[in-house]
């Protein structure tokens, strides 16, 4: 019984992490955004407005609870919660030192994938049951963005559950002791990157709120509390996403004085180490959404099925060939067993051959097909103005 | 003690029935798509189950044919709606009577 | 299965030729329309006029080329490998290569076919697919403008791949269906210039010729198929009990005064009088000259012709019935084959005197080769039969081709000659390309040229050296030049056997002998006749003076398998030479006469071989008869030339006999009185009388009779009848409106009634197996 | 162990409960929903039945992509989700048909055969297969690696079939 209530409490911290976190995070968000926006953002509350946040969260809590008329209101109900907890359970197995984790899953990885997808079921409640045709609309539209981009999200996943041997999260870090994922897999991390920012949906992938065609989404039927919890779990989300990326391609908590055994320094150092790279990655998000316009839905589309995937698709074919290569050849190593940096060095110089050769492979076919259209619409132009004109 | 075996089982049947009723009863074609659907996963249950509980093979067998199962539905689901959408969009009807060309 | 296992991959020897026909005839037989009157249509005809005719596309025919020769040379090279893997087999003999499988289920148990590699068929695989090449290159020099060479390579493909499939096969059943095959092929590629009437008559000739003996044939297969269950060779031949059964059992024929195995040889040596063309079935085989020379090169070497005498040799214990010839017993089929071979043989023979085709002589002298062959078997000269099989096919081959390059020589000859005697007919000089392996085309030489006829020779020596040499040693070899010829070899291993039999007093061996050595010395003249006439002496016509081969490219195609059948045509003999024979004996027979040593295997008595010593007058004889005809046919033909317009010198020697002889004693005249005329009076009569008369009128009557009832019962049948007849499908149809309700076109339906089923089913099934049961569920 | 029979019955719960309301609901939507419930629970069997692999599966590909597609369909076919009459006219059979296949299955096979008493246990050596084991008995030649490459060309034919299928033309 006493285990059970540890569990209870250990599900019950790790739940309120980042519900917590997400409180300081919209402040963050704020200042960055005015910051890069010239302005100086929220500073009546508090020194430099950091109660600005808890003052908006009591705002809305304290609104008016409002269901709207016609709506499903179980579903209606619902949906911001699986929101929020399909956000939340994802850091049930996101470790944050070596001996800080919730469960270390033996499938973490899949197991964190998996659950994001609720999100989607998430959204597709909430723009249907809102009944409204923009919030409906805005539901398809963020399914068909987030289904798409699970699907090189997953692909560039899989590179390092390839290196490390493992789904577990806590054995992928491990791994990167001597070397980080981010230099054998660098277009892996990039795609992870680029398809966790549209997952979130957040510029310039953020088709789901596009304000000027959809009124607001598919939250649109949706004030108060209920509506501040769609946004906590964005927050959280994209908080997540450089969580994950810290741990999948820099190293998590591995820095200078961190062991795989624990002890409190290293727990605390490994828990610095995991929040600076987080941080980084997390302020790179920001200043992208502040700095690149809107794409457009067929833009984002094409980028997905036509760019990415086939990119995913060829980087984890020639990630695996060169994995069994460097086996043949003799010089890999096997990550989990604590490899030094120089013994994982050739095998990464290997792996970074691979990805430099695919880059440029990219640049060239795309380069030639851009050129092609070039000379194409060229001609075009070329033949309409010689046209006669009537 | 341990949850026995023939719970499991009983839990796959009930399933299994359900989704029997949801096939044969059903007028909405998705409907009874989600009831096959449902069907499937009580396979998918008692496969894992019996693999479970299984004292003679130590093989993963019975995941391994769970997963096969998911790739079935899969390929199913995909191929069903697909169908069900054609269908709607050639007779303006997703029930089930109302596709009965392939008659006398 | 392991194809290079050499017992398995025998399957393979006839399926490139196969293939070959196949993907030529489905794929590659492209075709496109031009107006016949266009000079591109070579066998171009006043009937068609107006009409378009299929052409062979470019592409096409270089790709059909491609694919029949790749077919004939996959068969050469499997045959050489299974003629060695053969010959490598420690007891070849009583060790075959082979396998069989099961082919039709029958009530006694399974027909097997099979593929066998004996000592006999071996020898055949070294000789079939090597001809067959060599006249596979030849061809396409000889058809190269010819507008259906697609098809006709498909057809010899077809040809090829029978007669590979006829040597390989080890039952009589799967012989007899290449035999078959065979036939057509002839039929088709014997009238393969259909549109000259003589061609497309003569391939019905030897169609329904051959088609009366095989069915005799099949007689015998199936007389034989019912006493012992079994056509395979191995289990027929080398199966004393079997044997004995044959020999011991009356024949169902003839009151029982022959024994089945002789009943059954009968048959099947009639069988070998059509396919071999021995008298009196001779007939359909020089008239088979009609077909292009390599088509008659095929026939008369590679394939056809050596198939009638090979299926005799095959199932020669049979034939033997238990006698033994070299004893002085014959069976009334050894009778046969001695009587119709011999007779064959010289009959032949001297019809080859007369002759001025120079594919005719050529044509009978087969015949009357294929004559010694019969006779040689006949008197149990196994192994001889079989070696001038070999070598014969060999120079035969040879010599048809060289003529048909003599023709194509002086074809051209006259298309030369004829440009420059007719400047103004242009359009003569595109047909010359065209029209060259036509050489027959009554129509196209309406100046009444014939390039065959050997009057119009003469001279070519100088014209055509490399044909020369290559037609001087087909010749000589047929004509049994001594020692270094093939053809003496075994003419002499014939002739020696007949001697063995005649010094022992045997009146079949001396019938045999004394008939041979006239043929043969009748050969070597009318050989020798054939030489001087066609390449001695001045040119008697001015197409033989500009005879050339044509094209280099042509030429070459042409040109080569002379040399290599040359080659054959001389060194074959070698491997028969006998052990005692002084000096080349000992070079080349030091273990004994090897040919005679391997194919005398094949049999499960072997025969004898005859001891050199005793034989002496036969070698004697066979030296004076072919240096002697050689001599004779000098002095008359080459010593003292035709001139032109001068007649044959035999001529006024022989008086009405010529006559007699040139008509071929006048038996296709002979066959119309019997045969034909008979026949049409016969169905005139019929026709007219029995037909349109008695039958007819009792018809008519029997007809008003029954128009009659028929009224009086239409009257019953339309109320009982059709009342009756109409309620059953009606009430089916009614019922079938009824039960189509079932298909309602709804799905769940459908399932739902299958779930019903279903749990029927198996609460059945549970009840039956004592589940469900109180005591089972364990309530 | 009180834990894991609690978790059972509210996981059980959540399949049977989901999956009766999937056939009962006249709302599709609220249908596809109860799917996902029911799907759920037994994601949550799964996990007791020591395959949390395949658990993870199940939430990704039945909750993240099957039951997404089914509500896509659902909603595409708009007019349709509110049928007056949500069962045909043989409903009551297929009711008796369900019942009786539940009754036969429970009495018939589940009881007889591993009924109470029989394996009330699981497998003393408790030795469960790790995902790195699935993965291995997935692409060892000894194992099921041709069934496997037929799943993928069965899901590449069912996307290629799905897309011509479904396609406006």
């Amino acid at each position: 019984m006493a285990s059970f209530l540890t569990t209870l409490l250990v599900v019950a911290i790790v739940a309120t992490t980042p519900l917590v976190l997400a409180i300081p995070l919209i402040w963050i968000e704020r200042k960055v955004a005015a910051r890069i926006q010239d302005r100086l953002g929220p500073n009546r509350v508090g020194p430099w407005g950091i109660i600005q946040p808890i003052a908006d969260a009591i705002k809305l809590i304290g609104k008016e609870d409002i269901t709207p008329a016609g709506t499903d209101k179980v579903v209606y109900n619902l949906a911001p919660i699986v929101a929020v907890a399909s956000v939340v359970l994802m850091w049930a197995c996101i470790p944050f030192a070596p001996n800080l984790i919730g469960v270390d899953l033996e499938i973490g990885v899949l197991y964190i994938v998996s659950v994001a997808s609720l999100g989607t079921m998430a959204i597709m409640m909430a723009g249907w049951s809102g009944n409204n045709k923009y919030a409906l609309l805005g539901a398809f539209r963020v399914v068909a963005q987030l289904v798409s981009y699970e699907v090189p999200l997953v692909l560039s996943l899989l590179i390092p559950v390839l290196l490390a041997g493992s789904m577990g999260m806590q054995d992928i870090v491990t791994a990167q002791q001597g070397m980080w994922f981010i230099f054998m897999a660098p277009v892996a991390a990039l795609i992870f990157f680029i398809s966790a920012q549209a997952e979130t949906g957040r510029a310039p992938f953020d088709l789901l709120e596009a304000e000027s065609e959809l009124v607001a989404g598919f939250n649109i039927e949706y004030s108060g509390m209920k509506f501040g919890l769609f946004f906590a779990g964005e927050f959280v989300h994209v908080l997540t996403n450089g969580v994950l990326i810290a741990h999948l391609f820099v190293g998590g908590w591995w820095g200078l004085g961190v062991s795989a055994e624990g002890g409190i320094l290293s727990n605390v150092l490994g828990l610095i180490y995991l929040v600076i790279k987080t941080t980084i990655f997390y302020f790179i998000s920001l200043w992208l959404r502040n700095t690149l316009p809107r794409v457009r839905i067929d833009q984002l589309m094409n980028f997905n099925w036509k760019f990415l995937v086939p990119i995913s698709v060829a980087n984890l074919v020639i990630t695996s060939l060169l994995l069994k290569i460097s086996q043949v050849a003799g010089f890999a190593v096997d990550l989990t067993t604590n490899a030094s940096f120089t013994a994982a060095l050739p095998m990464t110089l290997l792996l970074l051959g691979g990805n430099i050769a695919l880059i440029l492979g990219v640049i060239a076919i795309y380069g030639f097909n851009i050129r092609r259209d070039r000379v194409q619409e060229e001609a075009q132009a070329e033949a309409i103005a010689h046209a006669p004109s009537h | 003690m341990v949850i026995p075996l023939w719970m499991y089982l009983i839990v796959a049947a009930s399933i299994f029935s359900i989704g029997v009723f949801a096939v044969l009863a059903r007028r909405n074609a998705v409907a009874v798509l989600m009831g096959i659907e449902l069907m499937l996963n009580a396979v998918n249950v008692n496969l894992v189950a019996f693999w479970r509980y299984s004292t003679t093979d130590s093989s993963m067998g019975g995941q391994v044919f769970a997963a096969f199962l998911f790739v079935v539905a899969a390929a199913e689901a995909a191929v069903g709606l697909a169908i069900v959408i054609a269908v709607y969009r050639n007779r303006r009807s997703v029930i089930v009577e109302d596709v009965d060309m392939l008659r006398w | 299965m392991n194809f290079m296992d050499p017992n398995l991959f025998l399957w393979l020897i006839p399926m490139g030729p196969l293939t070959a026909f196949l993907i030529i005839a489905l794929a590659t037989n492209r075709a496109r329309l031009i107006p016949a009157t266009d000079p591109h249509y070579g066998g171009h005809h006043p009937d068609y006029d107006g009409m378009r005719v299929p052409v062979v596309r470019d592409s096409s025919r270089v790709l059909s080329i491609t694919i029949a020769l790749s077919g004939i040379v996959m068969a050469w090279i499997l045959s050489w490998r299974a003629f060695f893997a053969a010959r490598a087999l420690p007891h070849f003999g009583e060790e075959v290569l082979g396998s069989q499988f099961n082919w039709m289920s029958l009530g006694r148990g399974f027909f097997n076919i099979g593929v066998l590699v004996d000592p006999l068929n071996a020898t055949l695989l070294f000789m079939v697919p090597l001809a067959a090449t060599m006249i596979f290159v030849y061809a396409i020099g000889y058809m190269a403008h010819d507008p259906r060479q697609s098809r006709f390579f498909a057809l010899l493909s077809l040809f090829a791949g029978a007669m590979l499939t006829l040597t390989v096969s080890d039952n009589l059943l799967f012989l007899f269906v290449g035999w078959e095959v065979m036939g057509l092929c002839s039929y088709m590629l014997i009238g393969f210039w259909f549109e000259k009437e003589s061609a497309y008559k003569a391939a019905i000739k030897a169609f329904t010729t051959t088609r009366v003996a095989d069915v005799i044939m099949l007689l015998g297969i199936v007389y034989l198929y019912a006493l012992t269950g079994t056509l395979n060779f191995r289990d027929i031949l080398w199966n004393q009990a079997t044997l004995d059964l044959l020999t011991t059992t009356p024949a169902i024929l003839f009151g029982g005064s022959l024994s089945a195995a002789e009943l059954i040889g009968i048959f099947l040596i009639v069988g070998t009088i059509g396919k071999s063309a021995q008298f009196p079935l001779h007939v359909w085989l020089p008239d088979a000259m009609e077909g292009p020379t390599p088509v008659s090169a095929m026939i008369h070497a590679a394939a056809m012709v050596s198939a009638g005498v090979y299926s005799i040799i095959r199932v020669f214990p049979i034939l033997e019935a238990g006698m033994n010839p070299h004893v002085g017993e014959f069976s009334a089929s050894m009778l046969l084959m001695v009587i119709a071979g011999g007779f064959t043989a010289l009959f032949a023979a001297t019809i080859a005197v007369a002759q001025f085709d120079v594919k005719r002589v050529l044509a009978y002298s087969t015949i009357s080769q294929l004559g010694f062959m019969v006779a040689a078997l006949g008197i149990g000269a196994y192994v001889a039969a079989t070696f001038h099989l070999i070598t014969h096919a060999f120079f035969k081959a040879l010599l048809f081709m060289s003529a048909g390059s003599v023709i194509h020589g002086v074809e051209h000859g006259e298309h030369h000659a004829h440009e420059h005697h007719d400047d103004d007919d242009d359009d003569e000089e595109h047909a010359h390309h065209h029209d060259v392996a036509h050489d027959q085309d009554a129509h196209h030489s309406d100046h009444h040229f014939d390039p065959q006829d050997m009057r119009n020779m003469g001279g070519l020596r100088e014209k055509m050296p490399f044909t020369f040499w290559a037609f001087l040693i087909g010749g000589l070899s047929l004509s049994g030049f001594p020692i270094i010829t093939a053809g003496f070899w075994s003419k002499d291993e014939i002739l020696a056997d007949a001697w063995l039999g005649l010094s022992h007093g045997y009146a079949p061996q001396t019938f045999v002998f004394i008939m041979l050595a006239i043929s043969a010395f009748l050969t070597a003249f009318y050989t020798t006749r054939q030489i001087g006439l066609t390449f001695f002496g001045k040119p008697r016509s001015v197409a033989a003076e500009h005879a050339t081969l044509g094209a280099p490219i042509v030429n070459v195609t042409m040109v080569a398998p002379l040399m290599l059948l040359s080659f054959f045509a001389i060194v074959a003999g070698y491997v028969g030479v006998p052990k005692e024979f002084p000096i080349l004996g000992w070079v080349f027979s030091r273990q004994g006469n090897p040919f005679f040593e391997m194919v005398n295997h094949s049999l499960l008595h072997p025969t004898p071989h005859p001891y050199f010593a005793d034989v002496l007058p036969a070698v004697f004889t066979s030296f004076a008869v072919a240096l002697g005809g050689i001599g004779l046919g000098w002095l008359i033909y080459i010593r003292k030339p035709l001139e032109a317009g001068q007649q044959d010198p035999l001529i006024n020697f022989l008086g009405p006999v010529w006559n007699l002889l040139e008509h071929k004693y006048y038996i296709d005249e002979l066959y119309v009185i019997l045969f034909i005329k008979p026949a049409k009076a016969l169905a005139h009569v019929t026709s007219e009388v029995i037909d349109r008369g008695v039958i007819d009128g009792f018809l008519h009557l029997v007809a008003r009779t029954f128009v009659f009832l028929g009224d009086l019962i239409k009257v019953f049948n339309a109320w009982l009848i059709d009342g009756f007849g109409d309620a059953i499908p009606q009430g089916v149809g009614m019922f079938g409106e009824w039960f189509r309700r079932v298909q309602t076109g709804r799905t769940q339906q459908y399932i739902l009634l299958t779930a019903l089923a279903m749990i029927v089913i198996g609460i059945i099934f549970a009840l039956s197996v004592g589940m469900l049961s109180a005591q089972a569920v364990g309530f | 162990m009180v834990v894991q029979y609690l978790a059972f019955v509210i996981f059980s719960a959540f399949a049977i409960i989901g999956a009766a309301m999937v056939v009962w609901s006249r709302n599709l939507v609220h249908s596809a929903l109860f799917l996902v419930m029911s799907l759920f629970g037994v994601a949550g069997l799964f996990i007791l039945l020591s395959a949390p692999f395949l658990a993870a599966i199940q939430v990704l590909v039945y909750i993240g992509a099957i039951a997404i597609l089914i509500i896509f369909a659902v909603m595409l076919t708009r007019s349709m989700t509110a049928i007056r009459e949500p069962f045909n006219a043989q409903s009551w059979l297929g009711a008796v048909i369900g019942a009786v296949l539940f009754v036969a299955l429970v009495a018939g096979m589940i009881l007889p055969v591993w009924g109470w008493g029989s394996l009330p246990t699981l497998p003393q050596s408790d030795v469960v297969g790790t995902t790195r084991d699935i993965g291995i008995a997935l692409v060892s030649a000894d194992g099921y690696v041709l069934p496997f490459e037929v799943a993928s060309l069965l899901l590449t034919a069912a996307m290629v079939g799905a897309i011509v299928i479904a396609r406006e033309d």
